[in-house]
């Protein structure tokens, strides 16, 4: 028992500053149950930059992002096979908390989901559940004014989070999210439930935080992936319909002259 | 060329409103129908009103001395609800003390952690155990809770009939009640919230009991609440297996009457209208009638909030 | 602007800093043809051969430049989505940008002309012509300002100064004519000046179309600001 | 950017992830524990139950049944003739007499005459008993007890519920007793509670869902419906006791249509237990009915109303069909609460001791629930056995009744 808890806690993860490749898949495939939805991935994600996954509906765009802090495992009767390297390290190898992984690689979702709680609670949540000693305060104001929420809440801190405006919500899951320091924010589709203007604000506030975290962004309007990532990653599906990866460059070359055939054909509405 | 006759039929009265006697009928009945669940209430109140200011009116009777009295002793004339209250009060606590945490436990093993098949099998179990009626508690209360109890405390302990052996089977009546509103309260919570609190790296207790269970908390209380109004009004269990005779103890292990007990027992019997005995059973009605009423209004308010929080 | 920042919360800072650099770099590009047209002529002046050469190079860089403009607006186009305002500014900018080569070429030209007359001598002093180059070169520095600043009055003013420019290459024609008539063997010499000439005219007349795209920029009109007299005007004299 | 620049505050996190997946470890058993209570309670119960219903008996005849032996013939084999020219001759006229009188014996069959010569002539008691448990497990124990204590008894392994318990009547003997009577009083009841609240709690349930808007007083109405769902039906006897027995006695006694049974003196009738338990179940029925009603989806709503039916004709030809199942199966649960229950029909005054079965709504009354309870209440083990028995039919009947609503729930889910 205590041998590998020893191991866990050696295992842990060590953020090397040399890398320039945060996450990197190595054949990754993914199942549930029979049904393979993500095959054979090999992608590299840089750091400190934002990577966009775009592709049509149904082809595995959340899955795969998913998969990178273990929040698939959430789903009964999802399995992978291949690899995914968090600095190196195998995020699926048996000694690795999935806990863990998820304090160093946060998650924002589709639809704004604050807790039931206060703004101020909602924050420190996630800090003190990875008992966070310092002063918490200081951490709410610093993950608020990284959000770009603070202006607008710091004379309310005391409200229920649900008592915002839909972009004000999924600023403070974001917030909420860097409260816990994470390295790596990945993004599920932020802005889908939110009406333009909040989207653009979050848009805004994607390429700030670029500067400070390694983001990787789903979403299925390829404008966005294009107005806000340095990378862009475009999944197809097979016609078994599992999801593989077509093409993945630059997001200025890619949009303005991908090597694929079936890239161009999507990014110019010309899917069949 | 001929006229192909379009065969609209012609109305009396063209589009005009019509007065259709049989709709009209049909909907008065209706109405009246759901209406009589009103007499129904008006007639509880009614009843029980009268028939306990009767008993109020009688000499040596005033509300002061039936609120305060520790004494229940219609032959000497003294009527203290405070001896009927207690046990039912200790009951009640014994019940929740095993169907709230318990109660709440299921619950969350059931919303969080089991898997479909787990729950598919737990579910029915617990609505079965919901199902059976009260007596057949009484019963094994009487048959298989108290000789446990005497077995573990000693035969001069533990009295045959005691509030402690009711009150803990009565627990057992509701924990799947508990259980079963609990877990729907915390199905209830939208799995986004899980999500959110997986994503910062929440273990799953620390996401099940910080933030589905907070997240659920009134439905969670509307729960506690109807146990505890289930608990007061339960009557089978107690008349079975509390013991007869109002007494005035906080000793579990001896016998003592609650108040639904007590008017099964008054009852039991042929009862002659218009005695005193008679009018009481209604004022300890009116009351066990009002703390229900009460405790059942507020649970229904909590469980609106829960939902406006939600929908 | 700045103003009308506070007011409202700057949304898209991506995409402002990308419109921002994009007017930045056809400001460089600017004043990189001013450069190479006020230095061709000087070179042209003084008969340097060096200076005229080094214009050549000069403009490899102003081409360089044009493409790596045209191909970030297409990068801005394909990545930002623009519209409204933010699309007449970038297609006016990629307008602008091959105006703005053009002109460099006109430069390139005047060199080629100064390394062509080899070791032949001016046919007179230059007086007109480099006005005509200070002039040309002013216009199209306001001009290029009022495009930054989107100043539709300033672009609207700066199209009729064309008529000096007009006048003054009219006035070098005739110069240049009565020398032919006097002397028919200096029609060579008198030729390379022509061209030089009439190189800057052509000069203020692209500047003309940068104020029309400003002025589009801010109205969506495309308005052509030289009236057809101007322009029959021009036809008659123009070599 | 906008603002002041974000001064990075110092964080710094405890390795904390141990205790913290400890914690979670020991959780899961607490909440798994709590589970398993259940099940263990509901099996503890089902056993303790099933281990009183049966079990060896010691019995000691007060008379000797070989003594009656006729013709060579043993009394459990004798017709139903010799059985009465036994009784005839081992009782006196006027006891012989008074039995033909309450029931003639040419109505009686061959075994209830047997029954009356194992009651009044050989008269077996019950000298000892134990629990199935016991009586598996230390059988040769008991045997040997048995012949030494009471060498003269005859040791039996019973099986207290059997086709008898069921086919015979109440009886103050243990031996002889059964539950025909509070069989047949629960089904009249039951019966009577259904006529009741069944049409009226569907029609009230279609009213509030159809025809109710959201009116203040509809409103009232249906916290009203909830809140009447919370009474503790405890309140219903005393409602019942109070309208029913008393104020609407010559109703409910039958006097009223010229009923008179002499068994029944006031209103404390089957029709008033019946109508008690209809007021109790009625709520439970209206909401499971409104949420079978509003699960109709508004699309076959519309579509009679598109084609010009008015709203009644809408809801009889469209929706009440395809919620009728939905309905039934929230009444039959609704009514197995009814069959258990027992503190009303306990306070409304059901009679505890009845020898007859009943007649109609008219007659005294006694259900399956109170048998148990006036069972459960004697001291002797025999009746506690015999309560065992009755509980076990009480189950077997609840159970039928919740096989039936899953089996509708089942068949006609699939509809949608």
């Amino acid at each position: 028992m205590t041998h590998t808890i020893e191991k866990i806690k050696t295992q842990r993860i060590k953020v090397s500053e040399k890398l320039v490749y945060v996450l990197e898949t190595k054949k990754l495939n993914i199942y549930y149950d029979d049904f393979r939805a993500i095959s054979e991935v090999n992608m590299k994600i840089e750091r400190n930059k934002v990577t966009a996954i775009i592709g049509p509906s149904g082809c595995g765009k959340s899955t795969l992002l998913r998969s990178f802090n273990r929040m698939n495992e959430l789903v009964q009767g999802s399995r992978i096979s291949g690899e995914v390297l968090f600095h190196g390290q195998n995020l699926y190898a048996p000694d690795v908390d999935p806990v863990e992984v998820r304090h160093r690689i946060g998650m924002v979702f589709q639809k704004p989901n604050p807790f039931p709680k206060s703004i101020y609670e909602n924050i420190a949540w996630g800090a003190r559940v990875h008992g966070f000693k310092g002063n918490m305060d200081e951490l709410v104001e610093y993950s608020l004014r990284q959000a770009a929420l603070w202006e607008e809440v710091k004379d309310i801190l005391d409200h229920s989070g649900l008592a915002l405006s839909g972009g004000q919500q999924q600023r403070l899951c974001i917030a909420r999210a860097l409260a816990v320091q994470p390295e790596v924010i990945l993004m599920d589709e932020p802005a889908s439930a939110l009406d333009p203007i909040s989207t653009l604000h979050i848009e805004d506030l994607i390429r700030e935080l670029s500067n400070h975290y390694t983001i990787l962004i789903v979403t299925h309007n390829m404008q966005q992936a294009a107005r806000v990532s340095d990378f862009t990653a475009f999944f197809n599906m097979n016609g078994d319909r599992s999801g593989y990866l077509v093409e993945y460059d630059n997001t200025n070359q890619l949009f303005t002259m991908p090597k694929n055939k079936l890239t161009e054909d999507y990014i110019t509405g010309r899917f069949g | 060329m001929e006229q192909i006759a379009l065969g609209y039929p012609k109305s009396r009265n063209g589009l005009k409103r019509r007065f259709r006697v049989g709709e009209n009928a049909i909907l008065a009945l209706l109405f009246i129908s759901g209406v009589f669940s009103i007499f129904t209430t008006i007639g509880i109140v009614y009843e029980l009103g009268k028939e306990a200011l009767l008993f109020f009116r009688t000499p040596n009777v005033d509300l002061w001395s039936f609120l305060s009295g520790t004494q229940w002793q219609p032959h000497i004339d003294k009527f203290g609800i405070l001896p009927l209250f207690t046990s039912t009060l200790i009951t009640s606590l014994f019940a929740m003390l095993i169907a709230a945490p318990l109660g709440m436990g299921a619950a969350i093993y059931l919303s969080e952690y089991a898997s479909e098949k787990v729950r598919g099998f737990l579910k029915p179990i617990l609505e079965i155990l919901a199902g059976i009626p009260t007596i057949v508690y009484g019963y094994f209360a009487l048959t298989f809770m108290t000789p446990l109890l005497r077995t573990i405390f000693g035969r001069d302990v533990v009295e045959i009939y005691n509030t402690a052996s009711a009150g803990l089977v009565m627990g057992i009546l509701i924990l799947p009640m508990i259980a079963s509103m609990a877990e729907d309260a915390l199905s209830a919570v939208p799995n986004a919230l899980r999500e959110a609190a997986y994503g910062l790296g929440g273990t799953k207790l620390e996401v099940a009991l910080k933030v589905v269970v907070p997240a659920a908390i009134s439905g969670i209380a509307a729960a506690f609440i109807v146990g505890i109004s289930r608990a007061i009004g339960e009557t089978m269990i107690v008349a079975v297996a509390a013991g007869a005779g109002p007494n005035f103890t906080f000793n579990p292990f001896k016998g003592a009457e609650t108040m639904t007990g007590h008017i099964v027992r008054i009852s039991g019997g042929d009862l002659s209208y218009d005695s005193i005995d008679y009018n009481s059973i209604f004022a300890i009605g009116l009351m066990l009638f009002f703390v229900t009423l009460t405790l059942n209004l507020i649970s229904q308010q909590v469980v609106r909030r829960f939902r406006e929080v939600y929908e | 602007m700045d103003d009308k920042s506070k007011e409202t919360p700057v949304l898209r800072k991506t995409f402002e800093n990308e419109l921002q650099q994009l007017k930045d770099e056809i400001l460089l590009l600017g004043s990189m043809v001013e450069q190479s047209i006020l230095e061709s002529v000087e070179a042209l002046k003084k008969r340097d051969i060096p200076a005229a050469e080094r214009i050549l190079e000069l403009d490899k860089k102003v081409n360089a430049k044009r493409y790596a403009i045209e191909n970030q607006v297409m990068i801005v186009i394909a990545t930002q989505q623009p519209m409204a305002h933010d699309l007449r500014l970038l297609a006016s900018i990629m307008e602008i940008n091959g105006e703005l080569e053009r002109m460099g070429d006109y430069a390139k030209g005047i060199a080629t002309i100064n390394i062509r007359m080899g070791e032949q001598a001016l046919l007179k002093p230059l007086i007109d012509i480099p006005r005509m180059a200070q002039k040309g070169v002013d216009m199209l520095h306001r001009a290029l300002t009022a495009f930054i600043n989107e100043d539709v009055e300033a672009a609207r003013l700066i199209p009729a100064e064309d008529d000096e420019v007009d006048a003054l290459y009219n006035q070098v024609y005739r110069e240049l004519i009565t020398l032919i008539i006097q002397d028919p063997t200096s029609i060579e010499r008198a030729n390379w000046l022509l061209w030089a000439a009439h190189n800057l005219e052509r000069v203020a007349d692209r500047v003309t179309n940068i104020c029309e795209r400003t002025i589009f920029i801010a109205t969506g009109k495309i308005k052509d600001i030289r009236s057809s007299d101007d322009e029959a005007q021009k036809l008659k004299n123009s070599p | 950017m906008n603002g002041p620049s974000i001064q990075k505050p110092e964080i710094e996190f405890t390795d904390n992830i141990r205790d913290r997946n400890r914690y979670g470890r020991l959780w899961v058993y607490i909440f798994r524990f709590s589970t398993i209570i259940g099940i263990i309670a509901l099996a503890t119960l089902l056993f303790n139950i099933i281990n009183q219903s049966s079990g060896y008996v010691v019995y000691e005849a007060k008379g000797d049944p070989a003594a009656l032996t006729l013709d060579g013939v043993p009394i459990e084999e004798q017709t139903k003739d010799q059985l009465m020219r036994v009784l005839s001759s081992h009782l006196s006229k006027g006891a012989y007499s008074k039995l033909d009188r309450t029931k003639p014996f040419a109505e009686r069959s061959r075994n209830d005459v047997y029954d009356l010569v194992v009651e009044r002539i050989v008269k077996y008691e019950v000298v000892d008993s134990w629990l199935l448990w016991d009586s598996l497990t230390r059988k040769d124990e008991i045997t040997a007890a048995v012949e030494e204590e009471y060498p003269e008894a005859l040791l039996r392994f019973d099986v207290w519920i059997n086709s008898d318990f069921l086919r015979r009547p109440q009886s103050s003997n243990p031996v002889i007793a059964g539950v025909r009577t509070a069989v047949l009083g629960s089904l009249w009841t039951i019966g009577i509670t259904i006529l009741f609240a069944f049409p009226l709690g569907v029609m009230a349930a279609i009213y509030l869902t159809e025809y109710a808007g959201d009116s203040w007083a509809n409103r009232i109405i249906q916290t009203n419906i909830n809140n009447l769902a919370g009474v503790p039906s405890i309140i219903y006897g005393i409602l019942g006791l109070a309208i029913f027995v008393r104020a609407l006695e010559p109703l409910t006694s039958g006097t009223l249509f010229g009923v008179t049974d002499p068994t029944s003196a006031n209103g404390r009738t089957i029709l008033s237990a019946g109508l008690t338990l209809g007021l109790l179940v009625l709520p439970l029925i209206i909401i499971n009915a409104q949420e079978a009603i509003r699960a109709v989806p508004n699309s076959l709503r519309h579509a009679g109303y598109g084609l010009g039916a008015t709203k009644w004709q809408t809801v009889w030809s469209h929706v009440l069909p395809n919620a009728i199942p939905g309905i039934l199966t929230g009444t039959i649960l609704a009514i197995s609460r009814a069959i258990g229950e027992t503190a009303p029909l306990v306070v409304i005054g059901a009679s505890t001791v009845i020898y007859f079965d009943p007649e109609g709504p008219f007659s005294k009354f006694t259900t399956l629930p109170i048998q148990i309870y006036q069972w459960t209440s004697r001291p002797q083990d025999e009746f506690r056995f015999l309560a065992a028995a009755a509980i076990l039919v009480l189950l077997a009947l609840l159970l039928t009744l919740n096989a039936v609503a899953v089996l509708l729930r089942n068949r006609y889910s699939r509809r949608y």
